[in-house]
C-alpha cells in the first residue's frame, strides 16, 4: 500500500487538491470545508516533502499519466528546479488556509464560504499542475484552471473596484493565455510533440526557422504578462489591491512566481539557453525590462496610499530582480533569481499577512490606519518591520541573502554588472523610503480616536504572520538549504540544454 | 450537379451574409442570419450526401436545432426587453 | 468570408448586431473546420460557439443594455486609437513573420503529421478499441488534459455562482413566486413545436453521447446538446417550469458528481494498482479497460458540461428577471 | 431504375437550389421586413426539403437516409416557427409593415 | 506562388487573429471586448485545424481501406481550448453583468470616471 501510494505521489500531488475542490464545493458549512481544505492542504504539503526527498535522493522522477509512454501520454515530470517550487507553493497553501479561517469570515459573507475555499484550491491545484507537469499543452490547461480561479478569488473582493480589477485582469490573463498557445502551437507545428523532453530534443534540427523564433517571442510576451513584467504589469496592483486578504497574500505569494517558473522553464528547458540567449535578443531586453521595473515598481511604491498597493507596486519591483537574476544566464545569475523567488514569496507572504491583519481589525488598509499601531499592535507591526527589512534587503534577513548572490553574479558581466549592482542598491534605497514610510507611521505617529483602541489581531491570524516572518529570519541566517537548493535547480536547468 | 447545388447554395449564403451586414433593421439581421443558418445545414448535407462524408451528416443536425434555438433566444430577449422597457416606462 | 465577417464586427456599432455577426461567425468557422475534416471540432464549435456563448451574451446584453445606451460616445483621442493599432500590427508582422517558415498547409512531410501522431492511428484501434480517434486521444492518451478542461469548466460554473447567485440562493426565495407563464401564454405555436422537439433534442444528446466512440461526438457536445434542450424549455416555458424540473440544488450536485465521475475513475485506476487514469486495469483486459475507463470518463464530461452549461444560463437568466422584478417592484 | 432515380433527385435537387437562390433575391429585392420575411421563409422550407428529398433519393435507404429525414422533419417543424416568431415578435416590437399607399416608407 | 497557396490558411488565421485583437484592445466596451477575446481565440483554433490537414486525409475515424487520416491530435487540443475559451467568456460576462451593477455602465472610460483617481 505504502509503495503504491509513494510510486503515485506526483500524480497525488495534484489530484487531492484538484478533487477535493467539488466536495468542498458542496458543504454547507463553514468549518467544515474549512477543515477539509486544510487537511488537503496538509497532506499535500506532505506529498511535496516526500517529493523532494526522492528528487534529492534519486534524481528527477517521470510519472506517466494514464500509463501511455510520455511522447503519446501526457508526463509529470519532477526534477530538483520544480521539487522546492512544490514545497512552496504548498507550504504557501497551508499558510494561508490557515490564515484565512479568521480573515475569510470577516471579509466574504457566509453563504460563499464552501465556494471560496473551492476556488482557492483549484488555483492552488492549477498552478501544482502548472509547475509538476512535463507537457507543453498541459501547461496552458493548467495555466487556465489557476487563472479562471483567481479572477475568481479577486472578484470576491469587497470593494467594487475588484470586480473591474478581476476583468482587467482577466482581459489581459487570457491574451496571456492566448499567447502561450500560439506560440506552443508553433512549436507543435515544427516538432510534431508537446512534450518538453522531446520537444528538446527535436527543436535544434529547426532552431534556425523564423517559426520556432516566432513562437519563442510568442511564448516570452505571454508568459511576461502572467509575469507581471514591467511594462505589461498594469493588471497587477489592483488585482492584489482589492482581493479579500487570504486570496491577496496566496496570489502575491505564488502566482506570479508560477508564470516565472514557465517563463524560465520553456527558455532553458525546451529552448536551450544558447537559442535563447544566443540567436534571440533577450538578454538586452530582458534586462532593461527588468531594471525599469525595479525603478517603476518602487517609485510607484512611494506613492501609494493603500498598504496592499504599496507592497503590490514593490512586487513589480522584486519581479523586476528575479528576471535580472534569469536574463544574466550564468549559473550564478539563475540561482540568484530562484533563491529571489523562494524569499520574495516568503517576504511577500509575511507582509501581506500583516496587511490582512491590520484589514482584519479596520476594514481598510490604508496607510493613515497604521498610525500608532506600533503600541497597540505590537506583534503584528513586529511581523512587518522583519518582512520590511527583508524586502530592502538588510543582512540577517532572506532578502540580504538574495540580493547578495544577485551582486555576485552580476560582477562576472563587466561594465553591465555594474550597472546593474547600481541598479540593484538604488533599489534597495527606495525600498527603504516605501517601507520607511510605513514604519514611521506605525511607531512615531500617535493613533487617532479610531484606531486608539484598537487591539492585537487574533492569536490565529498571527501564527501564521510569525511564522512567515521567523522563516525570513531563518533563511537570513542559515542560508544553506535554500541556497542548496536553488543552486542545484540552476545546475539541472544549464545542464538539461542540449 | 454537385457543383451545381452547392454552388447555388452558396450563392444564397453570400447574399443571405450581406444582407446580414447591410440590413438596415435588426430583424432582417436575425431574418437573414437564420437563412444563412438553413442554407449551412443544406451545404453540409450536401456534402456529406456527394461527397461520401457520412459523419458530416450529424454535425447538419446539431446545426438545425442550434441554429433554431438560437432564434428562439434572440427572440425571447426582444421580448424580455419589450417589458422591462415598459416596466422603466411605467415607473 | 471569415475576414469580412469579422471586420464587420470592428464596424457595426450596435452591441446586438454584434452578437448576431458574431454567431455568424462562429457558425462560418465550425463550416471552416468541416471542410478541413474535423467533425469533432467543428461539432464543438457550432453548440458553443455559434449557440452557448451568443445565448449568455444575449442575456449579459439585456441585463446591461439599458439606461447607458441613448448617449452616443464616439469621442476616442487619437492616442487611444493608435496605440492598439501599433501593438495588433506589431503581433500581425510576428504572425507572418513566423509563417514563412512554416511547412505549407496539408503537406504530408509536414513533422506534426509525421512524429507522434502515426502510432495514434496505427494503434489506437487495438489499445483502446475505438474507431474515433479524436475520442480515444482525448479520453485515453491525453486524458489527463481533459480533465483539466472539465475542471476549467467546473471553475466556470462555481466562478458564475459565485458572482451572480441562483435565483432560489438565501433571500431570492420570493422570486420563485413570480409567474411569467401569462406572458407566455401566447406563443402557443411555440410550445407545440418546443414540445416535439425538446425529446427528439434529448434522444439526439444521448445518441451523440453514446455512439461519440463511433461517429462525432462525445461528452462535451452531449453536454451542450441537451444542456441546449433545457434552455429551449426554459426559454418557452419560462425560467420557473424549467427549475421544477431541473431544479439549482439539483445541478449543483450534478456539477460535482460530473467531475467527481471523472477523478473517480482516475482514483479507481490508481487503487487497482495502474497509474492515474490508466484505464487497462478496469478490466482483465486492457483493451476492455479502456473502453470502460472511456465511457465512464464521457460520460463523466458530459454531466459536468450539461449541467455547468444549464446553470450559467439559469444564473444569467434569473439575474435578469431580478432585475425586472426590482424596478416593477418600484412601480408597485 | 437507378437513372430514373437520379433525373428525380437531381430534379428534386436543382429545383430546391433554384428556389433558394429566388428567396435570397427576395430577400434583397422586396421593400420592407415582412416581405423580406415572406420570401425568405417560403422558398426556405420547400427548398429545404428539396433538396433533402434528392440527397435522400440519392443515399439510398441507409442510416444515412434516415438522417437526413429526421433532418427534414427537424426542418419542417422549426423553419415555419422560426418565421412565426420573427414575425410576431417583430410586429410587437412595433415594426408596421409597408403599406400600398405609402411606398418608400419603409424600416 | 507555392508560397502564396501554402501559407494562403495561415495567413487568414493571422489576419482573423490581428482583427480580433484589434477589437478586444481597442474598444472600450466591455462586452465587444470579451467578443474580440473570442474571435482572437477562434482564429488560433483556425490556425491549429489548418495545421492538422493533410492532403487527401479522411475524417479521423478508423474505417476499413482508408490509409490517410488527417491529424487528429490538434482536433484534440481545440476542443480543449474551444471549452477553455467558453468558460472564459461565461465568466467574463458574469463579471460584466457585476460591474454594470455596480457603476451602472459598460463603457471602459465611464468606469474609470466613476473610480476618480485609482
Amino acid at each position: 500500500m505504502m509503495s503504491a501510494i509513494f510510486a503515485n505521489l506526483p500524480a497525488l500531488q495534484v489530484i487531492l487538491p484538484l478533487l477535493f475542490a467539488p466536495i468542498c464545493f458542496l458543504l454547507r458549512k463553514r468549518g467544515a470545508a474549512w477543515l477539509l481544505a486544510f487537511c488537503v492542504s496538509l497532506c499535500t504539503f506532505a506529498v511535496s516533502i516526500a517529493l523532494f526527498m526522492q528528487v534529492s535522493a534519486a534524481g528527477p522522477l517521470s510519472y506517466a499519466m494514464g500509463g501511455w509512454d510520455p511522447p503519446w501520454g501526457i508526463e509529470y515530470r519532477v526534477d530538483s528546479f520544480n521539487a522546492p517550487f512544490l514545497v512552496l507553493l504548498s507550504l504557501m497553501f497551508c499558510v494561508t488556509l490557515a490564515f484565512s479561517y479568521k480573515s475569510v469570515e470577516k471579509e466574504i459573507v457566509q453563504p460563499r464560504h464552501a465556494l471560496f475555499y473551492s476556488a482557492f484550491m483549484l488555483c492552488v491545484a492549477g498552478l501544482l499542475g502548472i509547475v509538476i507537469t512535463g507537457d507543453a499543452f498541459n501547461v496552458f490547461v493548467f495555466l487556465e484552471i489557476s487563472s479562471l480561479s483567481s479572477y475568481i478569488l479577486i472578484s470576491f473582493g469587497k470593494d467594487r473596484r475588484a470586480l473591474t480589477a478581476a476583468f482587467q485582469y482577466l482581459i489581459m490573463g487570457t491574451i496571456g493565455a492566448t499567447f502561450l498557445l500560439i506560440g506552443i502551437g508553433f512549436i507543435y507545428m515544427m516538432t510534431g510533440t508537446l512534450n518538453m523532453a522531446d520537444l528538446a530534443v527535436r527543436l535544434p534540427s529547426v532552431m534556425d526557422t523564423h517559426t520556432v523564433r516566432a513562437a519563442f517571442a510568442f511564448i516570452i510576451v505571454g508568459m511576461s504578462i502572467k509575469v507581471a513584467l514591467f511594462p505589461l504589469h498594469v493588471w497587477l496592483p489592483n488585482a492584489y489591491g482589492y482581493a479579500p486578504s487570504a486570496a491577496s497574500v496566496f496570489l502575491a505569494a505564488t502566482s506570479t512566481k508560477v508564470s516565472l517558473y514557465v517563463l524560465i522553464r520553456f527558455t532553458f528547458t525546451v529552448f536551450g539557453a544558447g537559442f535563447a540567449f544566443g540567436a534571440m535578443p533577450l538578454q538586452p531586453i530582458l534586462l532593461v525590462l527588468a531594471v525599469t521595473a525595479v525603478f517603476v515598481g518602487s517609485l510607484s511604491a512611494i506613492f501609494q496610499t493603500n498598504i496592499k498597493h504599496v507592497l503590490a507596486y514593490s512586487s513589480v519591483a522584486q519581479i523586476g530582480y528575479m528576471v535580472i537574476g534569469f536574463a544574466l544566464a550564468s549559473h550564478a545569475g539563475l540561482s540568484a533569481g530562484i533563491l529571489h523567488m523562494f524569499n520574495h514569496a516568503v517576504m511577500k507572504g509575511c507582509l501581506f499577512l500583516v496587511a490582512g491583519c491590520v484589514f482584519y481589525r479596520f476594514r481598510s488598509a490604508r496607510i493613515e490606519d497604521f498610525r500608532g499601531l506600533g503600541k497597540t499592535m505590537p506583534w503584528t507591526m513586529g511581523a512587518f518591520v522583519v518582512g520590511g527589512l527583508g524586502l530592502i534587503g538588510m543582512p540577517l534577513t532572506a532578502g540580504f541573502v538574495s540580493k547578495w548572490y544577485l551582486i555576485m553574479a552580476a560582477l562576472d558581466h563587466g561594465f553591465v554588472g555594474f550597472l546593474i549592482i547600481a541598479a540593484v542598491l538604488a533599489g534597495s534605497l527606495l525600498a527603504v523610503a516605501y517601507v520607511w514610510r510605513i514604519v514611521e507611521v506605525a511607531y512615531f505617529q500617535a493613533p487617532d480616536e479610531v484606531h486608539e483602541n484598537g487591539k492585537e489581531a487574533p492569536f490565529i491570524l498571527l501564527v501564521p504572520a510569525w511564522f512567515m516572518a521567523l522563516l525570513t529570519l531563518y533563511i537570513g541566517i542559515d542560508p544553506s538549504l535554500v541556497v542548496g537548493a536553488a543552486e542545484s535547480a540552476a545546475l539541472s536547468l544549464l545542464g538539461s540544454t542540449p | 450537379m454537385f457543383l451545381a447545388a452547392t454552388l447555388s447554395i452558396m450563392t444564397v449564403m453570400l447574399l443571405a451574409l450581406i444582407r446580414a451586414f447591410a440590413g438596415p433593421g435588426l430583424f432582417d439581421r436575425i431574418l437573414a442570419v437564420n437563412m444563412f443558418g438553413t442554407k449551412t445545414v443544406l451545404l453540409v448535407a450536401v456534402l456529406s450526401v456527394l461527397g461520401g462524408q457520412p459523419t458530416f451528416i450529424d454535425v447538419a443536425v446539431v446545426y438545425v436545432l442550434i441554429n433554431f434555438i438560437s432564434i428562439v433566444a434572440v427572440l425571447r430577449f426582444f421580448e424580455f426587453g419589450r417589458r422591462e422597457d415598459e416596466a422603466e416606462e411605467g415607473r | 468570408m471569415l475576414v469580412a465577417t469579422a471586420l464587420s464586427c470592428i464596424f457595426v456599432r450596435d452591441l446586438f448586431a454584434v452578437i448576431m455577426v458574431f454567431g455568424l461567425y462562429s457558425l462560418l468557422s465550425a463550416g471552416f473546420f468541416l471542410s478541413l475534416k474535423a467533425p469533432d471540432v467543428a461539432l464543438t464549435e457550432a453548440s458553443i460557439g455559434a449557440g452557448i456563448a451568443p445565448i449568455l451574451m444575449l442575456g449579459t446584453l439585456a441585463l446591461t443594455r439599458k439606461r447607458s445606451e441613448p448617449q452616443p460616445r464616439a469621442k476616442k483621442s487619437l492616442r487611444s486609437a493608435l496605440l492598439p493599432l501599433v501593438v495588433v500590427s506589431l503581433t500581425g508582422v510576428a504572425l507572418i513573420y513566423a509563417t514563412l517558415d512554416m511547412p505549407y498547409f496539408a503537406d504530408p512531410a509536414a513533422p506534426i503529421h509525421n512524429h507522434v501522431v502515426p502510432r495514434y492511428i496505427e494503434q489506437s484501434g487495438q489499445e483502446t478499441g475505438i474507431p474515433n480517434i479524436v475520442t480515444s486521444i482525448l479520453a485515453s492518451y491525453r486524458g489527463y488534459d481533459t480533465l483539466g478542461e472539465a475542471f476549467v469548466i467546473f471553475a466556470a460554473g462555481l466562478g458564475v455562482l459565485a458572482l451572480l447567485g441562483f435565483l432560489s440562493d438565501g433571500s431570492g426565495r420570493e422570486y420563485w413566486q413570480f409567474e411569467d407563464t401569462a406572458n407566455l401564454r401566447h406563443h402557443a405555436v411555440l410550445h407545440v413545436i418546443s414540445k416535439i422537439l425538446i425529446p427528439l433534442i434529448l434522444l439526439y444528446a444521448l445518441y451523440v453521447q453514446f455512439h461519440g466512440e463511433y461517429s462525432p461526438g462525445g461528452g462535451f457536445q452531449a453536454g451542450v446538446i441537451f444542456a441546449v434542450a433545457f434552455i429551449l424549455y426554459a426559454l418557452v416555458y419560462g425560467l420557473e417550469a424549467a427549475y421544477k424540473i431541473m431544479s439549482p440544488v439539483v445541478l449543483r450536485y450534478m456539477m460535482v458528481i460530473g467531475v467527481l465521475i471523472y477523478g473517480g475513475t482516475g482514483v479507481l485506476c490508481l487503487i487497482l494498482g495502474g497509474h492515474y487514469l490508466e484505464y487497462g486495469v478496469l478490466s482483465d483486459y486492457p483493451k476492455h479497460g479502456q473502453h470502460i475507463g472511456i465511457i465512464l470518463v464521457e460520460l463523466g464530461v458530459g454531466v459536468t458540461v450539461a449541467s455547468v452549461m444549464m446553470t450559467l444560463f439559469f444564473t444569467f437568466s434569473g439575474r435578469a428577471k431580478r432585475s425586472v422584478l426590482k424596478k416593477q417592484g418600484v412601480e408597485t | 431504375m437507378s437513372l430514373f432515380i437520379d433525373i428525380i433527385s437531381w430534379a428534386c435537387i436543382l429545383c430546391g437550389g433554384f428556389l433558394g437562390v429566388t428567396g435570397a433575391i427576395g430577400l434583397f429585392r422586396f421593400p420592407d421586413f415582412y416581405t423580406r420575411l415572406h420570401a425568405a421563409s417560403i422558398t426556405d422550407t420547400l427548398c429545404a426539403g428539396l433538396i433533402i428529398l434528392g440527397l435522400i433519393l440519392q443515399a439510398g435507404f441507409t442510416l444515412m437516409s434516415l438522417k437526413l429525414l429526421m433532418l427534414l422533419g427537424i426542418f419542417a417543424y422549426t423553419a415555419p416557427t422560426a418565421s412565426h416568431i420573427l414575425a410576431k415578435t417583430a410586429f410587437k416590437c412595433g415594426l408596421k409593415p409597408v403599406l400600398y399607399d405609402q411606398k418608400g416608407g419603409g424600416s | 506562388m507555392t508560397l502564396v497557396f501554402g501559407l494562403f490558411n495561415y495567413w487568414v488565421a493571422m489576419v482573423l487573429m490581428m482583427i480580433g485583437f484589434y477589437i478586444l484592445i481597442a474598444s472600450g466596451n466591455l462586452i465587444k471586448k470579451i467578443i474580440g477575446l473570442n474571435i482572437f481565440q477562434t482564429s488560433v483554433f483556425i490556425l491549429y485545424i489548418s495545421m492538422g490537414k493533410i492532403k487527401g486525409g479522411a475524417v479521423p475515424i478508423l474505417t476499413e481501406g482508408t490509409e490517410i487520416y488527417t491529424n487528429p491530435l490538434p482536433h484534440v487540443l481545440i476542443l480543449t481550448a474551444i471549452v477553455v475559451g467558453v468558460a472564459t467568456t461565461a465568466l467574463a460576462l458574469a463579471l460584466v453583468v457585476r460591474i454594470k451593477e455596480a457603476y451602472g455602465s459598460i463603457e471602459e472610460d465611464d468606469i474609470h470616471e466613476k473610480d476618480g483617481s485609482l
